[in-house]
């Protein structure tokens, strides 16, 4: 790897009771991984709008993970369920404005899986680090 | 609007952050960043010198909104948030950055992780812009408790909640309390027998004004929160009216059914209608309708048996005296109103028969450690004799350690007791078979625990072979005259560097304690998160061992780790604790990041009405507007994200808090 | 000490060798091993041996050749480590750097005579095999399997012929060989 | 059905030709051909891993990329071609820097792998894809009364390429029962024979092959079926050096499986080959032959 190496910008949200429960466990048992996500906390997966994913990207994000319990676990009952429905929408979206599939990730973190979390993050570093950087001019056509 | 003055302050946490973030650069960082009037570096946030930079600040330099750059929300958010209301500023005017846990601990690259410090910040920075005051709400607290698990670390927890004075629903779904711990012999290192300390706490449990026994009972189904959970439970038809029934035995004595005793871990035989064992609490038989020939009957419209009902007449023996055998019971549902749950669930014996060359379930005198227990047991299937199933007395026994234990193929984890229980078997077999030779296979002996190395100590001059290996198999395929109709344990004593072949003629696999089966369910049903190794998930290992991710609801002993029974015991009282704390303090403060609906904007779609997970939306039909109930409201935000119209907010997490967030974290 | 820890690393660099961190010295595999009490260290006490950074005394001793690839210890490790692939990790190297001990077994010489046959044919004749190896290392014990090998014979189960790839397949094979040998193989 | 098909050396022109010729005959009669790899190489076995790891892999991944134009499966009679193959494709999978060097060492020869070929025993083939009615189907001479050892020695079971159970294996046993067989109690049923070492180390391998021997004879068994080349030459063809030097009278013929299933189907000698069985197979046999 050379020194210029192209370094993603990946907004995270993560569902306050068991995605970030399990970053901060990462976190404990001291688990090393990319540095390119950053966490933007909401109470439940099916907070996060549409909007919201859009409103990164036109920012400058160059992709985007969400990360909620794993279906059944959600400590609102069901609220990852609605994600989840919610979930194929957002991608037509995104797809009609150009934004490629492998930028957009929903995943399951439990409060347990600080492994697991770490894991995506490097995954989805990898994963947009080989797209390439998404670019402003697009960026624009990207409005929230 | 009035002017913002947000103040910044970035932790070092010892070294913990400093180390890998240059604080005084993000501090410096900060400086520059709209409206912020302070920005410092400070080795401990949290300590009370660290407060007070708030504190003094929010007075001279007029602070209006506070961020702090340190460890998780998770850990700290509490403690700031007081800081800022000891200073009169309202506890929502604060947000924390989180560049411990997802920061510094996870990063070694320091520019890099420092650039992450910075982003963090600026997000919370730009965020807590638009914090607006909120008003934390207060609710009573139910003072019942509900215990779920009656074995000796749910009978603690409910007599110690009992004995303050208030309710507890102590919930079992055996048909007696007691768990593991009524089925040991003795217990290390004291060597006391298990019998003898835990009835008389069973026996109080059972009969204390202030609990409630439900036994033959399982929880279906938890709702509400902190202070006001609503609890469904389920009372197993036990075709006995407990009322009527005296425990008087008659009824087992004379029941034709006889199946193979759980209780006994198979060695033993109960009949259909049973007492699980003859301390048992309550005191009353119970009707197992799997195997009962009249329930069995029953179903393909037949009346059969009932011998336990009507007795033998031409042999005039009597059936049940009281009349308390009643075929048409049936479940019972009861609600109860709890405000604090203990879940005391425990765990179960790892089955060693999946290690096939182990020899367990194929290989006769191969038995687990809780069969040993019932073996030893004065009031098990030989009355204490140990004895192989040929009737004989053992000349040589093995003990093996570790499994299930500590093996990349079942549990990885340590099951912390095994060493010492299998101590307490080779001390009962010196002791009730002086002349067999013990041997004791272990890895590491683990003996952290007060009197417990002692205990080992005692072993050694007991004259135990303790031989450091692990076995690799149990084989009955003689090698040699001396090795014929034994069972041959192969192991590396690593001592000494030798495959050695030990002749034995029972074996004593000392098994793992594991995630009971049915830890998932219960995991839904209470809120709990589960450890990587299946037990459930305390809120902080250290600090907050007894309570979850859910407030109000506490894990003790086994269901949340294997332990031996001072630590259970010891969780069980912290937790009952805990739960008095709550109780008598009386009302609980819950989030008042709560949704509420712009009735101006609402369209009374009534699409979040139909998404809402607790019903706490409800429509207007005079406004023609849904309306939230904030005393029911979780504040999850599915409504506020699902709203065409916009006109929910979720407070708290406002659309303009969250966006201004994701502006910050890139740039 | 500066060896240990190469050694230690040199073995984990190999695949099936990387678990020998792992090892908590349970002799699970020991005792699960046929051959346990024949070797000169038992293969937990190799891995031992090979963390205390006794490399000469590892890569010369005969234990690994006694490996009869059975993979007993592997499937019962309790810490997910491979000693049969860790046995041949070292026997590799042994033989890479030859330190196989061919006075104490003949493991070694029966290996390399098959592997020399699979080298030059891409088959392995087992009469042929059989007779080189004899050749190699002591053409009396061969002489002394007289009857089992006329047995073999009178039964039709000795081809003299060997069979042989095409000429292209030859080829082929070749270069992949040379190729993989070139990349850090042996020979 | 067809199938790609690796006999291995010893099975194709080595010392278990009949191995060989009865798998075939027997596929046939279970409507299944088993086509050979062409100009498929040794798989190296255990001595040339031990010996060059990375041309070890090499070598078999030559076969799998010969084998990946020819279908999704791999079929092998040999337990250590079985091994050394699935073997190739876990590291492949497992050690990216070993796939690296061996798609170079392919390249070389013109040849690439993506690791998608599936490799399989003929006895899993044989009661996984076929399964034990229609083997039953097809028995014309019902084996009752004969008593079998299963015996399916290491690698086919070991490590966990497996489709059945490490320590306590069931398919062969339960093969056998559907021939109309008797599958003795076995407890070593999955215990080494010698492997290799029975030429460099025969005292070892005559030892480990006694206790065989003498565990399945203690269990009543009249005959043992084995899965290996490798284990039927220890234990047929050394048979008469264990009774030397452990001055025995072992008389067990030692049949491959497919062997047995051709009695069951009625084939006869041409295909099965008994007559190079050591120990002659022709008196347990008789009243089925």
């Amino acid at each position: 790897m050379t020194t210029t190496t192209f370094e993603p910008k990946i907004v995270g949200f993560l569902c306050n009771w068991c995605s970030y429960t399990g970053a901060d466990l990462a976190g404990i048992s001291r688990k090393k991984f990319a540095p390119n996500v950053r966490v933007v906390r909401v109470m439940c997966s099916g907070r996060v709008e549409p909007s919201f994913v859009m409103k990164a990207f036109e920012s400058g994000a160059d992709g985007v993970v969400i990360l909620g319990c794993h279906p059944g676990d959600c400590h609102y009952a069901e609220g990852n369920y609605k994600t989840l429905r919610r979930y194929p929408l957002l991608k037509k979206t995104l797809a009609q404005l150009g934004v490629e599939d492998e930028r957009v990730r929903l995943e399951w973190v439990s409060a347990s899986e600080g492994d697991r979390f770490a894991a995506i993050v490097n995954e989805m570093t990898e994963q947009v680090r080989r797209l390439g950087p998404f670019h402003q001019n697009r960026g624009k056509n990207v409005k929230a | 609007m009035e002017e913002r003055r947000i103040g910044v302050y970035v932790c070092h946490c010892g070294s913990n952050i400093a180390d890998t973030v240059d604080c005084a650069q993000v501090a410096e960082y900060a400086k520059d960043l709209p409206n912020v009037v302070v920005s410092r570096d400070y080795k401990y946030m949290c300590s009370e010198p660290g407060q007070n930079l708030i504190k003094d600040d929010i007075k001279q330099n007029k602070l209006n909104r506070v961020v702090v750059a340190s460890c998780s929300p998770r850990m700290h958010e509490p403690t700031f948030r007081r800081a800022l209301q000891d200073a009169g500023l309202n506890q929502y005017f604060f947000e924390m950055a989180n560049i411990r846990e997802h920061c510094s601990w996870v990063h070694t690259d320091r520019a890099a992780a420092t650039q992450k410090a910075k982003a963090l910040v600026s997000a919370a920075v730009r965020r807590v812009y638009h914090h607006e005051p909120l008003e934390a709400r207060e609710v009573p607290v139910n003072p019942n408790v509900l215990v779920m698990g009656g074995g000796v670390a749910g009978i603690q927890a409910a007599i110690e909640v009992a004995d303050s004075g208030n309710l507890v629903y102590l919930v079992e779904k055996e048909p007696s309390i007691g768990g593991h711990m009524a089925m040991f012999d003795k217990t290390f290192p004291t060597l006391d027998c298990a019998a003898c300390i835990l009835t008389p706490k069973m026996t109080i449990a059972g009969q204390h004004p202030n609990i409630k026994l439900l036994s033959y009972s399982e929880v279906e189904d938890v709702s509400g929160y902190i202070g006001n959970f609503k609890v469904r439970i389920k009372k197993k038809a036990r075709f006995i009216d407990e009322d009527k029934c005296t425990g008087c035995g008659r009824c087992q004595e004379i029941c034709p059914t006889k199946v193979a005793s759980e209780f006994e871990q198979g060695l033993g035989q109960r009949k259909a209608v049973y007492k699980p064992f003859p301390q048992a609490v309550p005191n009353k038989v119970v009707i197992d309708a799997v195997n009962c020939r009249h329930l069995k009957g029953r179903a393909q419209g037949k009346d059969i048996c009932r011998i336990c009902q009507k007795g033998i007449p031409n042999k005039s023996i009597a059936g049940c005296e009281t009349g308390a055998i009643n075929f048409d019971q049936k479940d019972e549902i009861l609600e109860v109103d709890v405000g604090n749950i203990i879940v005391a669930t425990g765990f179960q014996q790892f089955d060693p028969s999946v290690i096939y060359q182990y020899g367990y379930g194929h290989l006769p005198n191969v038995v687990t450690g809780l069969q040993f227990e019932r073996i030893s047991n004065a009031s098990g299937p030989t009355n204490g004799e140990i004895l192989l199933a040929s009737g004989k007395k053992p000349e040589a026994v093995a003990i093996l350690h570790c499994v299930g234990s500590r093996d990349a193929n079942y549990h990885k984890y340590c099951s912390r007791v095994c060493c010492m229980y299998s101590l307490k078997y080779s001390h009962l077999l010196r002791e009730k078979l002086p002349d067999a030779d013990v041997y004791q296979l272990y890895i590491d002996m683990r003996c952290a625990g007060s009197g417990y190395e002692e205990f080992y100590e005692r072993l050694q001059e007991e004259g135990v072979n303790f031989i450091r290996g692990r076995a690799g198999e149990i084989t009955d395929t003689a090698e040699s005259p001396e090795e014929k109709d034994k069972l041959i344990v192969l192991v590396e004593d690593t001592l000494v560097r030798r495959k050695r072949r030990l002749p034995v003629d029972m074996v004593i696999l000392s098994c793992a304690l594991k995630p009971r089966a049915d830890t998932e369910k219960m995991a839904r049903t209470f809120g709990l998160s589960r450890k990587a190794d299946g037990f459930f998930l305390e809120k902080h290992p250290k600090l907050d061992p007894v309570a979850t991710v859910t407030d109000g609801v506490f894990i003790v002993g086994c269901c949340q780790g294997p332990k031996d029974i001072p630590d259970t015991v010891a969780q069980a009282s912290a937790a009952a604790a805990r739960a008095l704390a709550l109780i008598s303090k009386g009302k609980v403060e819950i989030e008042a990041a709560t949704a509420t609906i712009d009735e101006e904007h609402c369209a009374g779609c009534k699409v979040c009405i139909e998404l809402c997970p607790f019903k706490a939306i409800s429509y207007d039909e005079t406004k023609k507007v849904s309306r939230v109930n904030e005393a029911v409201c979780k504040g999850c935000g599915v409504c506020v994200a699902a709203c065409p119209s916009g006109a929910i907010k979720g407070k708290h997490f406002t659309d303009e808090q969250i966006m201004s967030e994701i502006e910050g974290v890139l740039v | 000490m500066e060896q240990r820890k190469n050694f230690v690393e040199e073995i984990s660099a190999i695949p099936g060798g990387e678990g020998i961190r792992l090892c908590i010295q349970c002799g699970t595999c020991t005792a699960s091993c046929p051959n346990a009490d024949k070797m000169e260290y038992t293969p937990s006490e190799i891995i031992a041996l090979a963390r205390a950074g006794y490399r000469h005394e590892v890569l010369s001793s005969h234990s690994m050749w006694y490996c009869l690839s059975c993979y007993l210890c592997t499937v019962r490790c309790p810490r997910g480590i491979n000693p049969t692939e860790l046995m041949h990790a070292l026997e590799s190297i042994a033989t890479k750097e030859g330190l196989s001990p061919h006075h104490r077994t003949l493991t070694p010489a029966m290996y390399r005579s098959f592997t020399d046959f699979v080298y030059s044919l891409g088959s392995l004749p087992e009469l042929g095999f059989m007779t080189w190896y004899y050749l190699l290392t002591n053409p009396l014990r061969g002489l002394r399997l007289m009857p089992v090998v006329l047995s073999l014979i009178r039964h039709g189960r000795l081809s003299v012929k060997a069979r042989r790839l095409t000429p292209e397949g030859t080829k082929q094979l070749k270069a992949i060989v040379e190729k993989a040998e070139a990349l850090g193989g042996a020979h | 059905m067809k199938a790609s098909y690796f006999p291995g050396c010893s099975s194709s022109e080595g010392g278990a030709k009949a191995y060989g010729s009865s798998s075939q005959a027997v596929s046939k009669v279970l409507d299944t051909e088993l086509v050979e790899l062409e100009d498929w190489n040794c798989c190296g076995s255990t001595p040339y891993s031990s010996f060059d790891e990375l041309t070890s892999l090499a070598l078999s991944a030559r076969n799998l990329a010969l084998a990946k134009k020819k279908g999704k499966d791999l079929v092998t009679p040999c337990s250590s071609c079985y091994v050394m193959l699935n073997r190739t494709n876990a590291y492949l999978k497992q050690y990216p820097k070993v796939k690296a060097q061996v798609d170079e060492a392919l390249a070389a020869g013109g040849l690439r792998y993506n690791g998608t070929v599936r490799v399989r025993h003929l006895l899993d083939v044989f009661v996984n894809d076929i399964g034990y009615d229609a083997i039953t189907a097809k028995v014309k001479k019902n084996l009752a009364g004969l008593k079998v050892a299963a015996y399916y020695g290491c690698q086919v079971v070991r490590p966990k390429f497996g489709f059945d159970h490490p320590e306590n294996p069931q398919s062969l046993d339960k093969l056998i029962e559907s021939l109309g067989g008797e599958a003795v109690s076995f407890p070593l049923k999955s215990r080494c024979c010698g492997g290799s070492l029975v030429i460099s180390e025969e005292n070892i391998a005559l030892d480990l092959s006694r206790k065989l021997l003498d565990s399945a004879r203690s269990n009543g068994a009249e005959c043992i079926a084995t899965v290996c080349p490798l284990c039927q030459t220890n234990l047929d063809v050394y048979q008469s050096r264990v009774n030397k030097k452990f001055n025995t009278d072992f008389k067990i013929p030692i049949l491959f499986f497919t062997q047995l299933m051709g009695i069951a189907f009625g084939l006869g000698e041409k295909e099965l080959g008994f007559k190079t069985n050591i120990v002659s197979a022709g008196k347990v046999l008789a009243k089925y032959a």
